[in-house]
C-alpha cells in the first residue's frame, strides 16, 4: 500500500538509516505530546461544558507542577539534543581515505570531476558501498547539494569550500536537488 | 496630589491623555531612551559586521586605517565633545529659565555640528581623490607592512573602505537629523517656549545629541587607531 | 521639580576629561603595545561613553532603575549579537 | 455605564466626527487601529491571492501556469506581503492599538502622534511595496540572501528593501509606545502583577521590535547599499561573507516570528479564562515565559543555517539553545490546558479559535523539534517541512489568534455582535482548511520535496493536489468572517458594555468607548482573571 503514497523516501545511504530512526523517535514523541493534549482538552471541554448546576471551581495554579511540566521537557529536549548532535557530527566529518569529488555549482549546472579526473555534469555516478566526499564550491550565487534519498544536504558557497560525504548502500538512481534558492 | 502639580496641570504644554506634567515628562524620557536603545542595536550590525571582518583581514584594515587622518578625526572628536558641552550646558539654562542663554547655546550647538559634517565631507572628498571609494574605480596600492615586496588584497581593503562609508555615513545621517532637531529647537526657544517648568524638547534633544556623540566615540579608535604605532 | 541641576563647573570639568582622554588615546595608539592597543582604545571610549552617559544624560542623577535597565539590556543585546555571531566566526576552518 | 438603550445617542469614538479628515488626522488610538484593520486586511488579501496562485501552479507537476521567474516573484512577494506587512503588524497594530490603554485604564497610548506616524510609514512602506509587486516584483525569495540579491538579481530589490526598512520604523515606534504606555499610564492600582497577559505579551513582542528590528533596518540597508552605491560588504568576490548577512538578517528573523506568536498567545490566554470562567492557571509562569521567550529567541537564530556553512560548534550551541526556547512555548501549552480543567467552558466562536489556536500551535512547535535536531534538520531544511512547520506557526497559531481576538473583542470595537452560528462555521472550516492545506506538506518535506520549485517530481503530486485543495477552503474560512462583520456593523444586535461578562477593564467601558475611552479614570481593586467574583448574567448561563 505504501508503495503508492510513500512516507519517506528510499534509503540509500549510511546516514539515512539513522535519520530516519531519530525522525520516526520525534514522530512518535510529536504524537504521544499531542494526541495527550488533544484528549485533555476534549475531555476537559466535554466534561466541564457550560451547564446548569455546573460551576467552574477556581484553581490558581501549582509551583511544583508548573516545574514539572517545565523539567520533564526540558529533558527530553536535551536528549533529542544530544541524539541529533551526534547524528550531525557523523554526517560532517567525512571518514579517512574517501574518493574525493569536486563540485563546482553555478547557475543552473552542477560540474562534477572525480579524483581520477573524468567529469560529469548534472549526474554523479558513484560506486555502490565506498565513503565519497564532496569539495564544493560555487561560481556566482549560493546552491545547495540535497540528495534526499541520502539525508544529506549542504548549501554551496561562492568563495569558499564546503564539504558533504556520504556512503551509499543501495544502487539505483536518485534526485539531485539544489535546495537553495539560486534565482531563474 | 501635591499643591504644585495642581498648578501645574493648567500649563498648556500639558497633552489632554496626561495625568500631570511629571508623567508626561518621565514618558518622553522613557520614550527617548528606549529610542536609542534601538539606535545601539541599529549601529551594532554594522559594529558585528566590523568585527568579524577586522578579525578575519587585520593587516588590511591596518593598512587601511593608516590612510585615514588623525589630526583630523582627533579634531573631529574634539570638535563633538564640545558640542556635547554645550548641549549639557544649555539643558542647564533651560533649567535654570536663562532664556537667552539656552539660544545662545544651542546655536553653538548647531555650529559645532556643522563644523564636523563640514570637516567630515573634507575628508569624505579626500577619498573620492584618492580613490578609495568602493566600485569599480577602487584601487589600492599598499604593501604589507614589514614585507615591502607583498602588495595587501585590495579587495579587503575595501571591505574596509565600505564599511568606514557606511558606519561614518549613517552617523553623518544622524548628524544631520540632529542639525534638523536643533534648528527646530532654536526657533522653539526664540519664540521663548522654554521655562524651568517645561523644556522637555531642549532634554529629549539633547540625549539624542550625546548619544550620536558617543557613537562617534566608539567609530573614532575603531576607524582611525588600528595599528598607529607601525 | 525633581530634577537635578549640576553646576555649570562640573560639566565644563566633563568636558576637560572627555577631551583629554581623545589626545591621549591618539597618542597611546601611537605607542606598541601589542594586542593591548585596541583594548586600551576600547577601554578609553568605554570611559568617555560612561561619562558622558552618567553626567551629561544625568544618569547618576535620576533616581529611575528603568533608564538604566533599557540601557543594560540594549548593551547586553548587542552582546548577544556580537558574542553568538563570534562563536561561528571564531570555530569556523579557514579555507 | 451606559445602558444598551442609550448607546444609540451616546457619544462614542466612531461617531464623535465623521469625514475621511477625521479619521486621516486622528490621534485616537482606537481610530488607528481601525486604520490598521483596513489597511492590513487589504495586505492580508493581496498575500493570500498571490498564495493562491503559488498553490494553483502546484496542482500539476509541470510548470504551466505561470512563468519560472513569475512563480519566483509569487512566492518572494507572497512572503514579504505576509510576514511584514500582514503578520508582524496583525495583533499589535490593529487589537494592541485598541486594547492597551483600555486594559490599564489610560486616555490613550503614551504618544499618540507617534502612533499616527507609525500608520503613515507603514502606509507608506505597503504603497511602496504595493509599487514594487505591480511594476515587476522582486524574486530574491523573502530573506534577500546575498550573494543573489545583491550581485545577481534583477529585480527591485532595492525598492523591495527600502519598503521593508521603512516599514521596520513603524513596527520600532509601535513598540516603543507600548512599553512607554505600559509604564508610565497604568490607572492606579493596576501594578504589573494585575497586568492582562494579553499585555504581558505585548511587552514582550515589544522588546523584540525595539531591539530586533534596527538590526533588521542596517542589514537591509547595507544590501541596499551593496546594489546602489557599490559597498561590498557582503560580496564574496571581495572577500566578503554572505553567511554574516544570514546571521544578521536571522537575528531579527527568527525573533520576527516570536512577534507573531506572541501576541497571539496574549489573545488566547484573554480568551480561554473567559470561556472557562477561570482564573488563568498559574498566571507569573505564563506571564513570564512571554519574557522568556523574547528574550532566549534572540539566542537561537542561527538554526536556520544549520546546513549554510557554518562552523559545526556553532551549530551545537545555536541547536542547543533552540530547544531551550521550547521550554517557555511548552509551559503555556501546559497552562492553557490546566486552565480548562473544572472550568465552565462554552463554545462560543473565540474559543473555538483558541482551541484551534492550541492545537495548530501545538503541532507547529513540536515539528519545531525536528528542525531543531541537527541531523534531522539538515534532511529537511528547506524542504516543504519547514515551509509546513512556519506556516503551523505563523498561520495556525498567529492568524488562528488573530481571528479569535477580533471575534473575542468585536463587540467592543463595532458596539455589535457578529453572527454566532456563522462566527462558529467560519471557524470549523479554517480548521479543516489549513490542516488539509498544510499537513500533506510534512510528507512532501520529509519525502525530499524543496521549496520555492516551480516543477516537482510527479511522484509529488497527490500531496500536492490535497495541499492545494485545502487552500482554496482556507480562503472560504477567511472570507466569511470579513463578510458578516462588515455586515455586523449595520446589521448585527447592539453588543452589551460587557457580552462576555469577562474582568478585564476594556470591557467595564461602554461599547463601543468614549473617545477618551473612560468617564474617570478607574481605580483598579482586583487581580487579572478574577472570574470567580464575575457572576454570569441568565442568558450567558444558559447557553448550550
Amino acid at each position: 500500500m505504501f508503495d503508492n503514497f510513500p512516507l519517506w523516501p528510499v534509503r540509500a545511504s549510511t546516514t539515512a538509516g539513522s535519520v530516519d530512526a531519530l525522525y520516526i523517535f520525534l514522530v512518535a514523541l510529536s504524537l504521544f505530546m499531542s494526541v495527550g493534549i488533544f484528549t485533555m482538552i476534549c475531555i476537559f471541554a466535554l466534561r466541564y461544558r457550560r451547564r446548569k448546576g455546573l460551576e467552574a471551581e477556581q484553581i490558581e495554579g501549582s509551583t511544583l507542577l508548573e516545574l514539572t511540566w517545565s523539567a520533564i521537557p526540558l529533558v527530553i529536549f536535551l536528549f533529542i539534543f544530544a541524539w541529533g548532535a551526534v547524528i550531525y557530527f557523523k554526517e560532517r566529518t567525512a571518514p579517512r581515505g574517501a574518493t574525493q569529488i569536486y563540485v563546482v555549482a553555478k547557475q543552473w549546472m552542477w560540474k562534477l570531476q572525480h579524483e581520477e579526473g573524468q567529469r560529469e555534469i548534472n549526474e554523479l555516478h558513484v560506486p555502490v558501498g565506498r565513503d565519497v566526499e564532496m569539495i564544493m564550491t560555487s561560481q556566482d550565487v549560493i546552491h545547495s547539494f540535497y540528495v534526499p534519498a541520502f539525508r544529506i544536504k549542504q548549501d554551496v558557497l561562492p568563495g569558499r569550500y564546503t564539504t558533504l560525504w556520504f556512503r551509499p548502500t543501495r544502487s539505483g538512481t536518485y534526485q539531485l536537488f539544489c535546495a537553495e534558492y539560486c534565482g531563474t | 496630589m501635591s499643591d504644585s502639580s495642581v498648578a501645574v496641570e493648567h500649563t498648556p504644554e500639558l497633552r489632554h491623555h496626561f495625568a500631570d506634567m511629571e508623567q508626561q515628562r518621565n514618558a518622553a524620557s522613557l520614550g527617548m531612551w528606549l529610542f536609542l536603545g534601538t539606535e545601539i542595536m541599529f549601529f551594532g550590525g554594522m559594529f558585528c559586521a566590523y568585527l568579524i571582518y577586522r578579525l578575519a583581514y587585520y593587516n588590511e584594515f591596518a593598512v587601511a586605517s593608516r590612510t585615514l587622518s588623525l589630526p583630523i578625526g582627533t579634531i573631529n572628536t574634539a570638535v563633538l565633545i564640545c558640542s556635547s558641552l554645550t548641549v549639557a550646558l544649555s539643558v542647564r539654562a533651560a533649567q535654570l529659565g536663562k532664556q537667552k542663554l539656552v539660544i545662545v547655546l544651542l546655536v553653538l550647538t548647531l555650529l559645532f555640528g556643522l563644523a564636523f559634517l563640514g570637516i567630515k565631507g573634507y575628508e569624505w572628498r579626500e577619498k573620492f581623490v584618492e580613490h578609495h571609494i568602493p566600485g569599480s574605480s577602487f584601487s589600492f596600492d599598499e604593501a604589507m607592512p614589514g614585507h615591502p615586496e607583498a602588495k595587501i588584497d585590495p579587495r579587503h581593503a575595501q571591505i574596509f573602505f565600505s564599511l568606514y562609508f557606511a558606519m561614518t555615513g549613517m552617523h553623518a545621517l544622524h548628524m544631520i537629523i540632529g542639525v534638523g532637531i536643533f534648528a527646530v529647537l532654536i526657533l522653539m526657544a526664540w519664540r521663548g517656549r522654554f521655562t524651568p517648568e517645561y523644556h522637555t524638547p531642549v532634554e529629549i534633544g539633547g540625549l539624542y545629541w550625546h548619544f550620536v556623540d558617543i557613537v562617534w566615540i566608539y567609530l573614532f579608535p575603531l576607524l582611525y587607531l588600528i595599528d598607529r604605532h607601525k | 521639580m525633581a530634577e537635578h541641576i549640576l553646576s555649570s563647573k562640573l560639566y565644563w570639568a566633563i568636558w576637560a576629561i572627555l577631551i583629554c582622554l581623545t589626545v591621549v588615546t591618539a597618542l597611546v595608539a601611537r605607542v606598541d603595545l601589542g594586542w593591548f592597543n585596541p583594548v586600551a582604545a576600547l577601554l578609553i571610549a568605554t570611559g568617555k561613553a560612561t561619562i558622558v552617559v552618567l553626567f551629561f544624560m544625568h544618569v547618576k542623577y535620576t533616581s529611575e532603575k528603568l533608564t538604566t535597565m533599557v540601557i543594560v539590556s540594549a548593551l547586553f543585546w548587542l552582546l548577544i549579537l556580537l558574542a553568538l555571531s563570534l562563536a561561528d566566526y571564531s570555530t569556523r576552518p579557514i579555507s | 455605564m451606559a445602558t444598551a438603550a442609550f448607546s444609540h445617542e451616546r457619544e462614542h469614538y466612531l461617531n464623535k466626527e465623521y469625514g475621511i479628515r477625521s479619521w486621516l488626522l486622528t490621534t485616537d488610538h482606537k481610530r488607528i487601529a481601525l486604520l490598521y484593520l483596513v489597511s492590513i486586511t487589504f495586505f492580508f488579501f493581496i498575500g493570500g491571492f498571490l498564495a493562491l496562485l503559488i498553490r494553483l501552479e502546484l496542482l500539476t507537476p509541470a510548470g504551466d501556469l505561470v512563468q519560472a521567474d513569475t512563480y519566483n516573484k509569487l512566492f518572494t512577494m507572497h512572503g514579504q506581503i505576509m510576514i511584514f506587512f500582514f503578520l508582524i503588524p496583525s495583533i499589535p497594530a490593529v487589537l494592541g492599538n485598541f486594547l492597551v490603554p483600555l486594559m490599564i485604564g489610560a486616555k490613550d497610548l503614551a504618544f499618540p502622534r507617534i502612533n499616527l506616524l507609525s500608520w503613515y510609514l507603514y502606509m507608506c512602506g505597503g504603497i511602496l511595496m504595493l509599487h514594487t509587486l505591480l511594476t515587476g516584483g522582486v524574486d530574491t525569495g523573502w530573506t534577500f540572501y546575498t550573494p543573489f540579491s545583491t550581485a545577481f538579481s534583477d529585480t527591485k530589490v532595492i525598492e523591495a528593501g527600502v519598503a521593508i526598512f521603512i516599514n521596520g520604523f513603524s513596527s520600532i515606534l509601535t513598540g516603543l509606545n507600548f512599553v512607554v504606555t505600559i509604564h508610565r499610564m497604568r490607572a492606579p492600582g493596576m501594578t504589573f502583577s494585575r497586568l492582562p497577559l494579553f499585555l504581558w505579551s505585548h511587552y514582550a513582542t515589544s522588546i523584540i521590535f525595539l531591539l530586533g528590528t534596527p538590526v533588521l533596518a542596517i542589514t537591509l540597508l547595507l544590501v541596499v547599499f551593496e546594489r546602489a552605491f557599490n559597498l561590498g560588504i557582503f560580496d564574496p568576490n571581495r572577500g566578503g561573507d554572505p553567511l554574516l548577512f544570514q546571521h544578521l538578517f536571522w537575528f531579527y528573523s527568527h525573533p520576527a516570528v516570536y512577534i507573531m506568536i506572541l501576541p497571539s498567545m496574549g489573545v488566547v490566554s484573554e480568551i480561554v479564562p473567559c470561556f472557562s470562567r477561570k482564573r488563568i492557571f498559574g498566571y507569573s509562569f505564563v506571564a513570564m515565559a512571554s519574557i522568556g521567550i523574547a528574550v532566549i529567541g534572540f539566542l537561537v537564530w542561527a538554526h536556520h543555517m544549520f546546513v549554510a556553512g557554518m562552523s559545526l560548534y556553532a551549530a551545537l550551541i545555536f541547536s542547543f539553545l533552540s530547544y531551550l526556547v521550547a521550554v517557555p512555548s511548552a509551559i503555556k501549552v501546559f497552562n492553557w490546558t490546566a486552565t480548562m480543567y473544572k472550568g465552565s467552558i462554552s463554545f462560543s466562536t473565540p474559543m473555538l479559535y483558541a482551541f484551534g489556536f492550541i492545537g495548530l500551535f501545538t503541532m507547529g512547535g513540536l515539528t519545531g523539534l525536528f528542525l531543531a535536531a541537527l541531523g534531522v534538520d539538515v534532511h529537511v531544511t528547506d524542504t516543504y517541512f519547514v515551509i509546513a512547520h512556519f506556516h503551523y506557526i505563523m498561520v495556525g497559531g498567529a492568524v488562528m489568534g488573530y481571528l479569535g481576538g477580533m471575534h473575542f473583542w468585536w463587540p467592543k470595537i463595532s458596539g455589535r455582535m457578529y453572527p454566532e452560528g456563522w462566527g462558529r462555521l467560519a471557524a470549523l472550516i479554517v480548521f479543516i482548511g489549513f490542516n488539509l492545506t498544510f499537513f500533506p506538506q510534512f510528507i512532501l518535506g520529509y519525502l525530499g520535496m524543496p521549496r520555492r520549485y516551480w516543477q516537482y517530481p510527479p511522484e509529488f503530486q497527490v500531496l500536492n493536489v490535497l495541499s492545494t485543495a485545502g487552500s482554496t477552503i482556507l480562503a472560504v474560512g477567511y472570507l466569511l468572517p470579513m463578510v458578516y462583520f462588515l455586515w455586523s456593523m449595520r446589521y448585527g444586535k447592539i453588543a452589551d458594555d460587557n457580552p462576555w461578562n469577562a474582568t478585564g477593564l476594556e470591557w467595564r467601558t461602554a461599547s463601543p468607548p468614549p473617545t477618551y475611552n473612560f468617564e474617570e479614570t478607574p481605580l483598579v481593586t482586583w487581580e487579572a482573571y478574577e472570574y470567580d467574583k464575575m457572576t454570569l448574567p441568565a442568558e450567558v448561563t444558559l447557553e448550550r
